[in-house]
């Protein structure tokens, strides 16, 4: 039990981490809707609004963020805490693009009127943006996008076509990169800009994922005319803009938090079956175990690092790749021991906290998205091991 | 090294060809998955009409004496069909009415093999393995009590071939309950539920009709991952990325021969395990190496077969995911790859 | 028991496979010295002399060779049923390129003279050749090779160094592939030579190998002169020459021999230990058996090909590959299982026939020789796949 | 992530680097190995001068606290000196004779510590794990009786410091049988022979002494695939093969990429097991698993170094095998992968 009670934007920078972290547990066991524990899909935002309204209310929703505009101003070693301590708790992770990236990117390179009417919007929650950056035909390589911005008179006119946007249905808003320059090199010609998603031309369409969810969007954009002001940052500097945003975060993507949850599903099921008692499962089991233990061993050498205020490396790529093969082992286990119930489309129909479909559908693109795993290898391989580029 | 499963005998070689080449009228290997896609989570999952044009073809029963109403045929025939319904991503519950068939021989009722009527065969209680004891106690004149549990396709059954302990029975539908769960592929699995249920016993052994449908489940496996390789190949040469064809990176070069290399050893696998079925007797062995070097490299493939498509392959838009989706469904169907290890075991430890 | 016993030079293709069968594995138990059996290391010659003079006075000895040369002119069946039966056995191997390499070549390619003095002299073990093909700087990228010949007068001058020449301290001729003409694509510049390795320039150096055997070695050319005949085929033509002998011979590469010796090796180190009880233990070995009868199964489908006369194609580097990953799996689980004795630099006391650490380090060079698991991949990636050559 | 094992104190990292520092005089991370190579295959297999080094250094006896003769060091400091001996290939008994100090505390004859005499340690007697009381019974008068085996480099034991199920025991070597068996590392094992050897009992308990011996050996086994991997990768920038450097090709890449992540999950694992003893109890999960993945990683990491090393990898004379025989020869010492995961699985069973 912590030992004071936090007011709604207090500065919680100067506490102890202990307590600090025993701070936060308290309030998230006290604040967060129980039923939404452990989802078992993203939320949409309308399942989710409760929440967002109490850490809205209680000024904790950007943590990232400086104080000045709003957030809790945190330092990485309290962020991480935090991070931890929702991770702990099951807390669902919500529409929060304007939050980690549209915030953050309108503090540093947006014009003062782009800051004052966006930041308190994405606090209060009026406005839920959403991403486009990758295109059907770019994938990893990101930077060979061609959605285009003409300039037209004081405005700029948007065509092309965007896609794995998260969440898009759920948004208001849409940040966008596009080429506005093809004569330079193609990470020198793109440009960031922001605008409703109800501007005339901006269709937004679910695509299913094998999941069965509607997590991401294409989006498509024909003619879509919007203000000058639309644009963040100086003309044609968008990739540098977005690119240097991701810094210490990276190091969430290995995080061990859904190895654990795989992990526990997988004992559960065990259990379920009655088969703990198998010799080969037990030593399966211990065998995950000892794995997992060791990657929360490599997550914190990481986090450690993030702790000392140090940056971190293109090395922190590894992380992201051990926890993709970790996670995807484990559900790939799950199958193995789930029998006929591995093949059914809903969770079990006797305990409906077990689905081995889904946990092994959902454990397929950590190892696609952020970065395909081969991408992350390749990074390594030059900017670790210093290893030729003969290959991109 | 061709796509057949090479029996030594030229002619039989040629008639497997010919049968392959038949089966291209309803499992084409170039096909789209139109048909499938509108059969999705539907039931009863497949379509009646290509049913008759499969019991037109000769398909039921095939293994069985041609005296007994069957084709005569054997199980490297059996299995090369099943590999081109894999290919197809079938929905027909072609292996298990062959199944069935195979349970109550020359009993058979000849309106199975016109496809005019569909029994399917209750055998598993067990959510893995072979067993087909359980579930279901037989009381005085034949009366069925219990349940059998994961019938694929159980919704489109006419009548249902009981496996017990105390041999085989046939039942009639309207006195059993039935539940359906949708699966992943797009089917359902059913549970039925029988109290005192009136059936007519049968002569017939399921556990010799079980290792066939073991081996051609693995057989159909084989034709899900082949099929799969292909469509990953043809995107590894149409895909490009940094400025290349992603089929010329090198590390994705030697993950397709590794799939390659699974693909063809199972093939070889089931191959012997088509041969001991074929020969007689003590084919287990080679029908759990079949079933577990099946479940476990067309998991391998599908996955790296998404792997490879990238975001793309996580839609449930893009075929690629369908494969996947079967292999998920189907792997663990008739033994998992570890059920069938733990058999091979058993079996084997004597001799050592 | 066989119906008839062969007299020696017999022509035994006439026979049923299964009679032929049961004649050689008869002979060889009749024949084969018991302590030869199974030998832990490649036999030298000199250790091997009884049996290659047996063999030779049969007229076993050359298998592959047209009966009027004086082998036994088996069909591809019937030859791979004569090594099924030696490995059975636990034949050991012989220094035998005289009888696989140059006899076949010197039969297709050589002239009447080479032939007429060669032939029988490989036959009665007079002649014991070596290779001189791999150099330091070439590795898998055998044809750049830098030794060179040049022509003065009526002789061959060589100047170079070859590597990995195996058993080259027991040879008395070496075969050699030497740059011809540099001038054109790499490959089609290059000849071969056959000498004796008494010519004065030449220095065979032993090399001792991870298992301390010096199976292979170096030889150095120093202004080594050579008449003009000593070229066989024509001038460039080495490459082409030295390759196309490698046919259905290449399904030797992924015969299941090895892996058998290793999984029996390490069946036998579990019941010493007395650690057949573990169930983890005993699912290794059950799984490691169902790899291997599995690899059989694809052995068997090339066999096969070879039995019904049809060509070998590229796909036969997959089974080498295959048996690589199993073999050196089978031997890692040997060192995993062994505890301290892992560690020892020979056979175990109390029982010689147990020897963790040398079928551990024996099992290294299978990826790495007769084209390395890498350089076969690229083979079936470009050949039977079709993938793009961007990559050598 | 640099290669210091991070402790979060500054002033510890200062003490730890200027430690890591200090051990280039005798273990040098870019060295030759002509002096490995010349002790190889001989007895006692390393040389009583740099012996004589190692006690100036301080390095004997660091864990202990000061007033009983140590440097009162931690178990990070001990792990940072054998990575950084395990990275020269160090042949000198350094773990083993800590083992022994560790064993004996504070009764540790001093002579120990300033090098002049070698007491190693003789505790096993099966050939895999950590038990010590099997082997040797201690009959009246303290007097040791049966065997004790694998005790490396035992040939060089001016004294015997014996584990029983009944407490520690110093012998002279005078008294007791020795028979060696040579390694593949050129160092040797020794069995030692009791039969009614006179001892002197001691207090202490070899329980946290061969904990801290594991990690000690887990740390070696870091130093081991360090080093191992930076020849690799610098053989990778030089070797040219189809007229490019072999570094260039992606399949190498992105296994040197899976080794380097091997490495540095073993570093992490190892901190934690440090990070566990020095902090006291309740270690011995965190030991098994730094001593299940270094062992694992070692062999994995060298494995691979032949297979990019090419043939010449394959030869005694390539330094890179010196890597390999290293950890084939200490991999399995103080327990194997195989035994640690049981007894991780054994000591968690309880908590699941």
């Amino acid at each position: 039990m912590p030992a004071i009670q936090p007011s709604p934007h207090d500065d919680l920078n100067p506490l102890p981490d202990q307590e600090f972290r025993a701070i936060i547990r308290h309030w998230i066991q006290e604040n967060y809707p129980e039923h939404l524990r452990n989802p078992q899909r993203r939320l949409h935002i309308s399942d989710g609004r409760e929440w967002y309204e109490a850490l809205s209310r209680q000024g904790w929703l950007a943590p990232n963020w400086p104080r000045e505009h709003g957030g809790m101003g945190l330092s990485p070693s309290k962020l991480l805490i935090m991070i931890e301590e929702q991770e702990r708790h099951g807390v669902a992770r919500l529409p929060d693009q304007g939050i980690t990236m549209v915030g953050p990117l309108l503090i540093r390179h947006g014009t003062e009127m782009q800051r004052q009417h966006h930041l308190p919007r994405i606090l209060s929650g009026e406005i839920i943006w959403c991403q486009g950056y990758s295109e059907p035909n770019a994938g990893s390589d990101l930077a060979s996008l061609q959605t285009r911005a003409m300039r037209d008179g004081d405005d700029w006119v948007i065509n092309g076509q965007k896609i794995w946007t998260t969440l898009g249905m759920d948004a208001d808003w849409i940040y966008v990169l596009a080429r506005t320059d093809t004569h330079v090199a193609k990470q020198k010609g793109i440009s960031f800009f922001i605008m409703p998603v109800t501007a005339p031309g901006i269709e937004i369409r679910p695509i299913r994922n094998l999941d069965m969810h509607d997590e991401f969007c294409e989006v498509f954009f024909r003619d879509v005319r919007i203000p000058a002001e639309s644009i963040v940052g100086a003309i044609n500097s968008g990739w540098s803009i977005a690119k240097n945003l991701l810094s210490f975060e990276r190091i969430f993507l290995g995080s061990p938090f859904q190895a654990i949850g795989a992990l526990d599903h997988m004992a559960r099921l065990v259990e379920h079956l009655g088969r703990g008692s198998e010799p080969r499962i037990a030593a399966m089991l211990n065998e995950l175990r000892m794995e997992l233990a060791d990657h929360q061993s490599f997550y914190k050498s990481f986090a450690d690092q993030v702790r000392r205020g140090e940056p971190l490396g293109p090395d922190v790529s590894m992380l992201k790749i051990n926890l993709s093969v970790l996670y995807q082992r484990i559900t790939d286990h799950i199958i193995e021991i789930a029998g006929e119930h591995a093949a059914i489309l809903e969770p079990l129909p006797d305990d409906r906290s077990l689905y081995p479909a889904s946990a092994f559908i959902q454990a397929r693109p950590h190892s696609i998205y952020g970065g395909s795993s081969e991408i992350q290898k390749n990074i390594v391989a030059k900017q670790v091991l210093g290893l030729g580029d003969n290959i991109a | 090294m061709n796509d057949a499963l090479h029996p030594d005998d030229l002619d039989r070689q040629q008639q497997l060809r010919m049968l392959i080449e038949s089966a291209k009228g309803i499992a084409p290997r170039h096909g789209d998955f139109t048909r499938l896609r509108g059969l999705r989570f539907s039931q009863p999952g497949f379509d009646r009409d290509v049913w008759t044009r499969i019991a037109e073809m000769g398909w039921l029963g095939l293994r069985l004496p041609e005296n007994a109403g069957g084709a005569g045929l054997g199980m490297l025939e059996y299995a090369a069909l099943a590999t081109e319904a894999g290919a197809a991503l079938l929905p027909e519950p072609f292996i298990e009415v062959q199944l069935a068939i195979d349970m109550m021989g020359a009993a058979t009722p000849p309106s199975v093999f016109a496809g005019d009527e569909i029994i399917l065969p209750a055998w598993a209680s067990d959510p893995d393995g072979l067993g087909f004891d359980g579930g279901v106690i037989v009381g005085r004149g034949g009366r069925l009590s219990g349940e059998k549990r994961f019938v694929p396709m159980g919704a489109a059954a006419d009548r249902v071939a009981v496996a017990t302990n105390a041999g085989i029975f046939l039942a009639a539908m309207d006195q059993v309950g039935i539940q359906t769960l949708p699966l992943q592929d797009g089917g359902h699995a059913a549970t039925f539920h029988f109290e005192c249920c009136p059936a007519t016993p049968l002569e017939g052994d399921p556990r010799p009709a079980l290792e066939a449908a073991t081996v051609a489940n693995a057989a159909y496996l084989l034709g899900v991952m082949e099929r799969a390789f292909d469509i990953t190949l043809e995107y590894l040469g149409t895909r490009r990325q940094f400025d290349r064809l992603i089929g010329s990176f090198q590390v994705l070069q030697h993950r397709a021969v590794d799939l390659k290399i699974q693909i063809e050893i199972t093939r070889a696998v089931i191959r012997d395990a088509c041969v001991a079925l074929d020969g007689g007797n003590d084919a287990q062995t080679a029908v759990s190496r079949a079933k577990t070097r099946a479940a476990e490299a067309a998991m391998l493939v599908t996955r790296q077969a998404i792997q490879m498509h990238g975001a793309i392959g996580y839609t449930d838009e893009a075929d690629i995911g369908l494969f996947l989706r079967k292999a998920l469904t189907i792997g663990n169907r008739y033994g998992s790859a570890s059920w069938h290890r733990a058999r091979h075991a058993a079996l084997t430890e004597r001799d050592m």
